[in-house]
């Protein structure tokens, strides 16, 4: 296996361009941040916010479905209102965005750093070690993630911010996989020569660790970590729809989604925005995360291109 | 394999002690989860004395290692308990009474569980056919229209929560098509066709999500498969690609197929709880949410352990299939 | 609704309409009420009815059970000394005799009652109904085992605080001395002070007899002996499923209020109120003739309803006594300033409020804490004008009077379950419109649990929060007195005096009015008493909810009486 | 007409031109041999001849003509019913060239049956006779084994039934015996050898080792950069080259016979560095535990070669990293000047066998020839950079490469960081663990130089672990040999080469391929009969 280093960083970026879609993808990716972090200047543009409500603007004798076509898009309100209460969808979505990604996206580094830990560990140490990492990884993996959230979410206080904790919650129960990864990548690496050269330099376990194992299980984690972030969105949704997700007013696309089902046929806008936001994220970091393991495992890019095999020879 | 023996032991030990470490870690956590459970258990309007009496009969004063020593109690001998009227046993392993309903945990989840199981076998059909297919599919049509728009689809599963798809999927097929009746389960020994067609929406919209996950791996693996020199051996020698693909391609990608299989199967048990509670599935999905809700500690702990057992015993059958599967592989 | 399963089970049963008004409701200007609905052509006996519910019947104990009026589906099993009266609205709100020749006989001051049973009254397996069995059925209610039902009981009886109920002590036989039984047909209550609202309570489910030799405990719920028209055939799941079938020793002539058109009962419960919902309205085959007595249509719903003449025309629209509030706890500052409370009823924007709980066809503003029907003596009265939208300005001048001139940060409490009641939609309704008089208000969230033992015990009780009460029955005695008798505070457990209102005057009337066997006479004082209350702004109130109920194309014979605000199966026929 | 007939031959991947303008003829019944270096492009002609680049993206240039077919312009079905029909090929990693999930037998028959219309049975009964054939015993039960369950030497063999089945008129064996024992290459190649007599089969044989093309071919054609260098009867072109990169070549390949070049001669009595004392070592535990090395006794002397030579799975790598401290021993011990130690120690290194895996892809070479410097606690930077440095072009490097990652190397030149690194600890032994057999030949000999370079001028101590017994010759001046986990026979080096006592190490000298085709015939006779005792 091959992976980049200082100098592999350009040949990771090389081969990323050379997928197209995945390059799309990362535009798309790299816009939805974008949006995220500039939903206060967006909102801002269009004059609304996602939290004022515009009682007038919904037909409160027929359940609060907005007034209007298209769910009352104008050039106040970009993207109409929400029923019965009237809120800026525009404004509610790229604030959405903001808390979607940012729990995805924590709830991943949590999963990733505990995995990584864990997994290291229980490849490196002992017998006992291993066994007892290992014992716990299992437990993780064998615990219903939904259930174990409500549980968790219930306890801790509600001073606590809800969007940290949400990240932390899934963080804390969803890392078993990526520990099982990093473990097998581990127990790979510790066989390779350079690793053992190392040893036989005089480093401790500790700085071979460091040096030699830890940029090699890069590539495996930044690969299953781009995969996460997605399935980390759709769980806070879930999360959102069994009422235990990020807290009003603040707004995610899983608790907007979880509103808007019922508005289906009412409302159908309103479903369908924070859904097919939903879905351009999810596809779009999937397809990166397909770009990335490409980009890093040429092997693999080399792969998807040759019929028969063996063709690169010539090169070696 | 010799060692097979060796090995199922080893897992069972293994088996054994994680669900024991769920139970301890499930019993810690709904413990120091708020809700006071005597009053929910006794209404409320109930008066402190009665709230007291409540708590009494529950046992809710004893301390934490003492209620679990009973548990485990229960599980090893049984236990016996009084309706009032007469004492009746509950026998080992017995996993408690529910504290909302003073049933046994143990009938709740026999009632519960096959609805569940119907729910998950029957979707992992289609999960398997959708997915593997998709994935076949893909990969003998890599690089073109057919591969992309694949892709798409199954991503689109793996976007797209299944609360939002299976409402849709009901309002357009029952509502307005009106293809399906309404989904309410059917006993499978009532009526099995009935119990099939009542189940096939909250199949599909499960099975539409979980495929994705299949279509990628079945993908990735053929794809991998495909790069390996046996499959270069078979094309020098004249095998056609249909032949290259359906025999050679598929058969490595049924290793890594089964042990997501596996994983998928015995989390699925607990985490269908979104579809159970969309289409009303009574399954252990829906009662654990509830049970969570209400903190009904025997009823949540029994449930996690079930669906841990299903965890444990899926990644155990994951194992010895994937060995019997990929027959290089030395049962560890 | 579907997160109606994050609300405790107990309290689910405790009233069916207090929990599952999750969609809320009200009545929108161009709806008449139920009674044109499909009263158009004469019912008859026979066919299936369906019951579509999102709570399973966990409980289905007349012990355990905390109903209104005797329930909606228990009602068909279980025969109480009293009952409500079947009628559509107003009238619905009355108490008649069921069991009983009449709806009691009280002594001079109202603090003994009794009854004399019909004759020729049976078990579903023929046997006699008798006056003990009644007593027993009250008795078995004390049991720790069978918790579950309304506090009156235990806080009137004579001597009943410490009774455990018949299982504990089996050698005393002679059990609850307040209740006598002298012959087989009659029945004498004695209470510990006067109570004129007795007949009200004889509806609730403890007052089904229960025969002492067939009774099992905690598992006589599973198939409890039937007094009424239906006898239950099978009940799966614990209440997920159940199937009742005529009971062939139920006579219509010890019955006026019981109709009994269909042969059969189906109910099927633990279905999402979307499922629900939609089932309703494509009306397919069974489905047809089925009814909801647990789910509303939500707002999302009402709008496509409204749109949808044939739908429309298949609704059925209740009202509940019930108020959504706000309540202070003035112990706790700044909300000890009346002036302080006072701007926040004026700033409070109700039709934003009302949108939030699902728009006026599903909420009507509430200015008074009693709901607005006649029977609790509803009088009209809004003694802090916010207008639609919330009059900002006056508030901002109370706030300056109390000295918050350059505004004000306050938290409000509510909880995190998703009943469009206390729920998030409606606290952000009322920050938003807080933010308009200079009134900063942070959100805490807490989950069910968590928010009612909060909100419930007077040590944790926070300052601000949203709450809601509902009737046990349509009377403003149960409706006022727990929440402002200063006598009912308790201090360690569950309280629901939240804005812990010790007022010797109240106290005082409440004491008269409930001397009062007069009930109508009784309602006006009532209303009186709550506009008298009002003046000291402990709760905002916020609105009433309005029951918006779809039913199957082949349902008849609607009745929506306001005792429960929801159609009453016993008088629904499908054919 | 020319079994084989390729004109003008260009293969080019992007812009990479893998074959130049080759042309070569082969008869029928003929054998040729395409001899080169990796990168020669040798390969690349074989998979052309059979079409396969078809399809993946490579252009392929002038024409190519094979058992009558044109196989640049034969339609897709032609060219699938040349392949494996009337051309077989047999790969070189017979593991992974076979389907891991399926029978033998049955793979066999699949091929068959894509080529013949015949019944399942029946195509099953023709695998069992081709595994017959090749010499697989009880070829009836073992075809229903699968790959992995078959030795290295089974599976080539099974490949080369699964090129029989359908008797082709042209076996492409594209290094054929590369992945192989040296025993059990010589089996391989004198089965080919009778197969072709008794078939009458054309041969082409594609190998990186001169010495498997004198034993098998008729004819030779030496290639470079994807040129043919020299063209000729294989006696002619091994005998007297009249290239000079082929002279190079042959130069370049050790030979068994020779004794060591320049042998040491020694006056003070030698001083013990290094001794291991009746070293064991178990993996794995309870049914599957097996011995790697047991009961393995040596002692290395200051500035001496300690070769140790084995097949696969004889222990002789478990017993270098037991050596250097990587590997616990589980019974016995290594004592280091006269002291037991446990651990990795600096003045015992090792180079190791595969240059690709044994330097981080992720950071420069400097920094990984510095490692034992900084270990040892050296902090200035500009020192270190200078014995990095240095030791750099000690191992015929440039001091410009220290910031150069590994990938920008070449086998022999990462071989060279290697040895650089391990100098950096100042060591007084070093492991060498198969450090040039993934080297070209000519790679390969500047390595062993450099190495005896180093020897001398440091006084160090080698212990040099192959399985080639040619190059173990070249540099030892004692030699084990190891079998199973022991040590067979040790002694002097050429002592044991030239008269070796254990029957062992005289059947693994007998199966060394020889680069004079007649002798190589010679050996073929003498390996019959030593097989038949």
């Amino acid at each position: 296996m091959s992976a980049p280093g200082a100098s592999g960083a350009r040949q990771f970026w090389r081969r990323l361009r050379t997928q197209r879609a995945a390059l799309v993808a990362a535009v798309v990716v790299a816009l939805l941040v974008l949006v995220a972090l500039a939903a206060p200047l967006l909102t801002a543009i269009e004059g609304q916010d996602p939290t004022t409500y515009h009682p007038s603007l919904v037909d409160s004798a027929r359940g609060g479905v907005p007034i209007g076509s298209f769910g009352g898009v104008s050039a106040e309100h970009w993207l109409g209102v929400e029923p019965q209460t009237g809120r800026d969808l525009f404004a509610r979505l790229v604030y959405g965005a903001r808390v979607s990604l940012g729990v995805a996206l924590a709830a991943t580094v949590v999963q990733v750093v505990i995995g990584v830990v864990v997994g290291v560990a229980a490849a490196l140490g002992n017998q006992w070690v291993d066994q007892l990492l290992s014992r716990i990884t299992d437990v993780i993996v064998a615990m219903p993630l939904m259930i174990m959230s409500l549980a968790l979410l219930a306890i801790v206080p509600s001073s606590f911010p809800r969007p940290v904790l949400v990240a932390l919650v899934i963080g804390l129960i969803a890392w078993g996989n990526i520990a099982k990864i990093v473990r097998a990548q581990t127990l790979t690496l510790k066989e390779l020569d350079y690793v053992s050269a190392a040893r036989l330099s005089g480093w401790g376990s500790w700085r071979v660790a460091r040096r030699e194992l830890l940029p090699g299980i890069a590539a495996p984690v930044i690969t299953y970590a781009a995969l996460l972030v997605p399935t980390n969105i759709t769980v806070e949704a879930a999360l959102s729809f069994l009422g235990v997700g990020v807290k009003p007013p603040t707004p995610s696309w899983g608790q907007m989604l979880t509103a808007a089902d019922v508005w289906y046929q009412a409302a159908p806008q309103y479903l369908l925005l924070p859904a097919g936001a939903l879905f351009v994220t999810v596809l779009a970091l999937t397809v990166l995360g397909d770009g990335v393991r490409t980009a890093l495992d040429p092997r693999a890019a080399s792969r998807l291109r040759v019929g028969t095999g063996r063709k690169r020879e010539a090169k070696a | 394999m010799s060692g097979f023996g060796g090995f199922a032991l080893r897992r069972l030990v293994g088996a054994v002690v994680t669900l024991f470490a769920i139970s301890v870690i499930v019993y810690v956590v709904f413990y120091v989860t708020p809700g006071n459970v005597a009053q929910i258990t006794c209404g409320p309007r109930c008066s402190p004395a009665q709230v007291q009496q409540v708590a009494e009969q529950l046992h809710l004063g004893d301390p934490l290692y003492v209620r679990y020593w009973h548990f485990l109690e229960g599980l090893v001998a049984g236990q016996d308990y009084s309706t009032g009227t007469s004492v009746q046993h509950c026998s080992a392993p017995c996993l408690g009474l529910s504290y909302q309903s003073d049933q046994q945990v143990t009938e709740l989840i026999l009632a519960k569980l096959p609805v569940s199981l119907s729910l998950v076998f029957g979707s992992m059909v289609l999960w398997l056919i959708l997915g593997v297919g998709t994935g076949v599919l893909s990969a003998w049509r890599r690089g073109r229209l057919t591969e992309r728009l694949l892709t798409g689809i199954t991503l689109a599963g793996v976007a797209t929560p299944v609360f939002v798809i299976g409402l849709v999927l009901m309002i357009v097929v029952c509502g307005q098509l009106q293809l399906l009746p309404f989904p309410q389960y059917v006993d499978f020994t009532d009526d099995p066709e009935q119990w099939a067609w009542n189940l096939l929406l909250p199949w599909l919209s499960l099975a539409l999500i979980e495929a994705a996950a299949f279509a990628r791996l079945t993908r990735a693996a053929m794809l991998e498969t495909l790069a390996e020199d046996h499959i270069r051996t078979f094309r020098a020698y004249g095998v056609g690609e249909r032949s290259v693909i359906g025999r050679h391609a598929l058969r490595g990608a049924f290793a890594p197929v089964i042990a997501l299989n596996a994983n998928n199967f015995g989390s699925a048990v607990g985490g269908a709880v979104l579809t159970e509670t969309l289409f009303g599935l009574p399954g252990i999905g829906q009662e654990l949410v509830h049970a969570v809700n209400v903190v009904d500690l025997p009823v949540v702990v029994g449930m996690v352990l079930v669906i841990g057992f299903f965890v444990v015993v899926a990644n155990v059958v994951a194992d010895v299939l994937y060995a019997v599967a990929d027959r290089r592989v030395v049962l560890a | 609704m579907r997160q109606s399963s994050v609300i405790a089970r107990r309290v689910a049963a405790a009233s069916v309409s207090l929990v599952v008004a999750a969609g809320a409701a009200a009545c929108g200007p161009e709806d008449n009420d139920a009674k044109s609905a499909g009263g158009d052509s004469t019912p008859h006996k026979g066919g299936t009815l369906t019951v579509l519910n999102s709570q399973p019947q966990q409980d289905f104990d007349p012990a355990r059970l905390y109903t209104s009026g005797g329930g909606n589906v228990p009602s068909l099993v279980f025969r109480t000394l009293t009952t409500r009266n079947r009628e559509n609205g107003e009238a619905g709100a009355k108490v008649v005799s069921d069991l009983a020749t009449d709806t009691g006989r009280p002594n001079k001051d109202a603090t003994v009652w009794t009854y004399t049973l019909k004759e020729g009254l049976k078990y579903e397996d023929g046997t006699a109904i008798t006056s003990a069995d009644i007593k027993y059925g009250i008795e078995r209610s004390f049991a720790p085992e069978l918790s579950g039902g309304a506090p009156y009981l235990r806080d009137w009886l004579v001597g009943a605080a410490d009774y455990q109920g018949p299982y504990k002590d089996k050698r005393d036989t002679k059990g609850l001395s307040a209740i006598e039984t002298p012959d087989a047909r009659t029945i004498v209550f004695h209470l510990n002070k006067p109570e004129g609202e007795f007949p009200y309570l004889a509806t609730q489910t403890q007052f089904a007899p229960v025969p002492k030799a067939k009774d099992t405990g905690t598992k006589y719920e599973e198939h409890p002996v039937s007094s009424g028209p239906y006898k239950v055939v099978s009940n799966d799941n614990d209440g997920e499923r159940l199937v009742l079938e005529r009971n062939t020793h139920w006579s219509a002539s010890t019955d006026a209020e019981r109709k009994a058109y269909p042969d059969r009962i189906d109910v099927r419960s633990g279905l999402d109120s979307s499922v629900i919902n939609q089932r309703l309205s494509a009306s397919q085959g069974a489905d047809a003739a089925a009814v909801t007595t647990d789910t509303n249509l939500g707002p999302a719903e009402l709008a496509k309803v409204t749109g949808d003449k044939d739908l429309a025309a298949r609704v059925g629209t209740g009202h509940f006594g019930y108020t959504n509030y706000i309540a202070f706890n003035p112990t706790i500052k700044p909300f000890n300033n009346v002036k302080v409370r006072q701007a926040i009823s004026y700033a409070v924007d109700r039709s934003s409020v009302v949108n939030a709980a699902g728009g006026s066809a599903l909420a009507e503003p509430a200015t008074t804490f009693l709901p607005n029907q006649k029977s609790f003596g509803y009088e009209p009265y809004d003694l802090f004008p916010a207008g639609e939208a919330g009059n900002a300005a006056k508030a901002k001048e109370l706030l300056k009077e109390a000295g918050y001139a350059n505004g004000l940060t306050v938290t409000l409490t509510h909880s995190n379950s998703k009943d469009f009641e206390t729920s998030p939609e409606i606290a952000t309704a009322v920050q938003d419109a807080l933010k308009k008089a200079g009134i900063t208000v942070k959100l805490q969230g807490l989950e069910e649990n968590d928010y009612k033992d909060k909100i419930h015990s007077v040590r944790t009780e926070p300052g601000f929060f949203l709450a809601h009460w509902g009737a046990d029955w349509p009377s403003g005695g149960p409706f006022l007195a727990p929440i402002f008798d200063g006598r009912q505070i308790v201090k360690d457990g569950a309280n629901f005096n939240t804005g812990l209102l010790n007022d010797k005057s109240v106290n005082a009337e409440i004491d008269a009015i409930n001397k009062l066997t007069d009930l109508d006479a009784a309602a006006k004082r009532w209303g009186a008493l709550d506009k008298k209350i009002g003046e000291q702004a402990l709760t905002v109130p916020l609105f009433h909810p309005v029951y918006k109920r779809l039913y199957g194309e082949a349902v008849k014979n609607v009745v929506i009486s306001d005792w429960t605000g929801v159609l009453d199966i016993s008088q629904v026929a499908v054919k | 007409m020319s079994l084989v007939n390729v004109t003008g031959l260009t293969v080019e991947f992007g812009s990479l031109r893998a074959v130049d303008g080759l042309s070569f003829r082969l008869e029928q019944g003929a054998a040729l041999a395409l001899v080169g270096e990796s990168g020669s492009g040798k390969s690349t002609v074989a998979s052309a001849l059979l079409g396969l680049h078809r399809g993946t993206g490579a252009r392929v240039g002038g024409s190519i003509e094979v058992a009558g077919v044109d196989v640049q312009e034969a339609p897709d079905e032609a060219l699938r019913r040349l392949r494996g029909g009337k051309a077989a090929m047999v790969f070189q990693d017979p593991l992974s060239s076979l389907d891991p999930y399926y029978a033998i037998g049955d793979q066999i028959a699949e091929v068959y049956r894509v080529h013949t219309r015949v019944s399942r049975r029946a195509a099953r009964a023709r695998a069992v006779e081709v595994l017959d054939r090749v010499g697989i015993p009880d070829a009836l039960r073992r075809s229903r084994s699968r790959p992995h369950e078959f030795s290295g030497g089974m599976r080539q063999r099974a490949l080369i039934a699964m090129a029989l089945a359908c008797e082709p008129d042209l076996l492409i064996a594209d290094e054929p015996t590369t992945a192989l024992d040296v025993t059990v290459q010589a089996q391989i190649l004198d089965l080919l050898h009778t197969l072709r007599q008794e078939t009458g089969m054309g041969l082409l044989l594609v190998t990186h080792d001169v010495g498997v093309a004198a034993e098998s071919v008729d004819e030779v054609l030496v290639m470079r950069h994807g040129r043919a260098v020299e063209h000729g009867p294989v006696a002619a072109v091994l005998g007297s080259p009249s290239q000079p990169y082929t002279r190079d070549l042959l130069g370049a390949v050790p030979r068994v016979d020779a004794p060591r070049a320049a042998a040491q001669v020694r006056e003070e009595p030698p001083e013990v560095v290094l001794e291991a004392r009746g070293l064991r070592r178990e993996f794995g535990r309870g049914k599957r535990a097996f011995t790697a090395v047991d009961d393995v006794s040596l002692t290395i002397h200051r500035g001496e070669t300690l070769g140790v030579v084995g097949e696969s799975g004889s222990g002789k790598t478990t017993l270098g990293r037991m050596l250097v401290g990587l590997l616990e021993p589980t019974a016995g011990q290594v004592r280091y000047d006269g002291h037991a130690r446990v651990g990795v120690r600096p003045a015992v290194q090792m180079v190791f066998q595969d240059p690709v895996s044994s330097l981080n892809p992720r950071r420069s070479v400097g920094e990984s020839v510095a490692d034992p410097l900084r270990a040892r606690g050296e902090s200035d930077e500009g020192r270190i950079r200078e014995r990095v440095r240095e030791l750099l072009e000690r191992v015929g490097l440039e001091a410009a490469h220290y910031d150069r990652y590994p990938h920008e190397f070449s086998g022999g030149q990462r071989q060279r960081v290697g040895i650089a690194r391990a100098l950096a600890a100042d060591p007084r032994v070093i492991v060498c663990d198969e450090p040039v057999s993934a080297l070209d030949v000519t790679t390969q000999a500047q390595v062993v130089a450099l190495l005896g370079e180093l020897q001398r001028e440091l006084g160090l101590a080698l212990v040099f672990v192959a399985h080639d017994l040619a190059v173990v010759r070249q540099v030892s001046d004692r030699v084990a040999v190891m079998r199973r986990g022991r040590i067979v026979e040790e002694g002097p080096a050429d002592e044991v080469y030239d008269n070796p006592r254990d029957p062992y190490t005289r059947q693994l000298l007998a199966a060394v391929p020889a680069l004079d085709p007649r002798i190589a015939a010679q050996r073929r006779s003498a390996r019959r009969e030593l097989a038949t005792l």
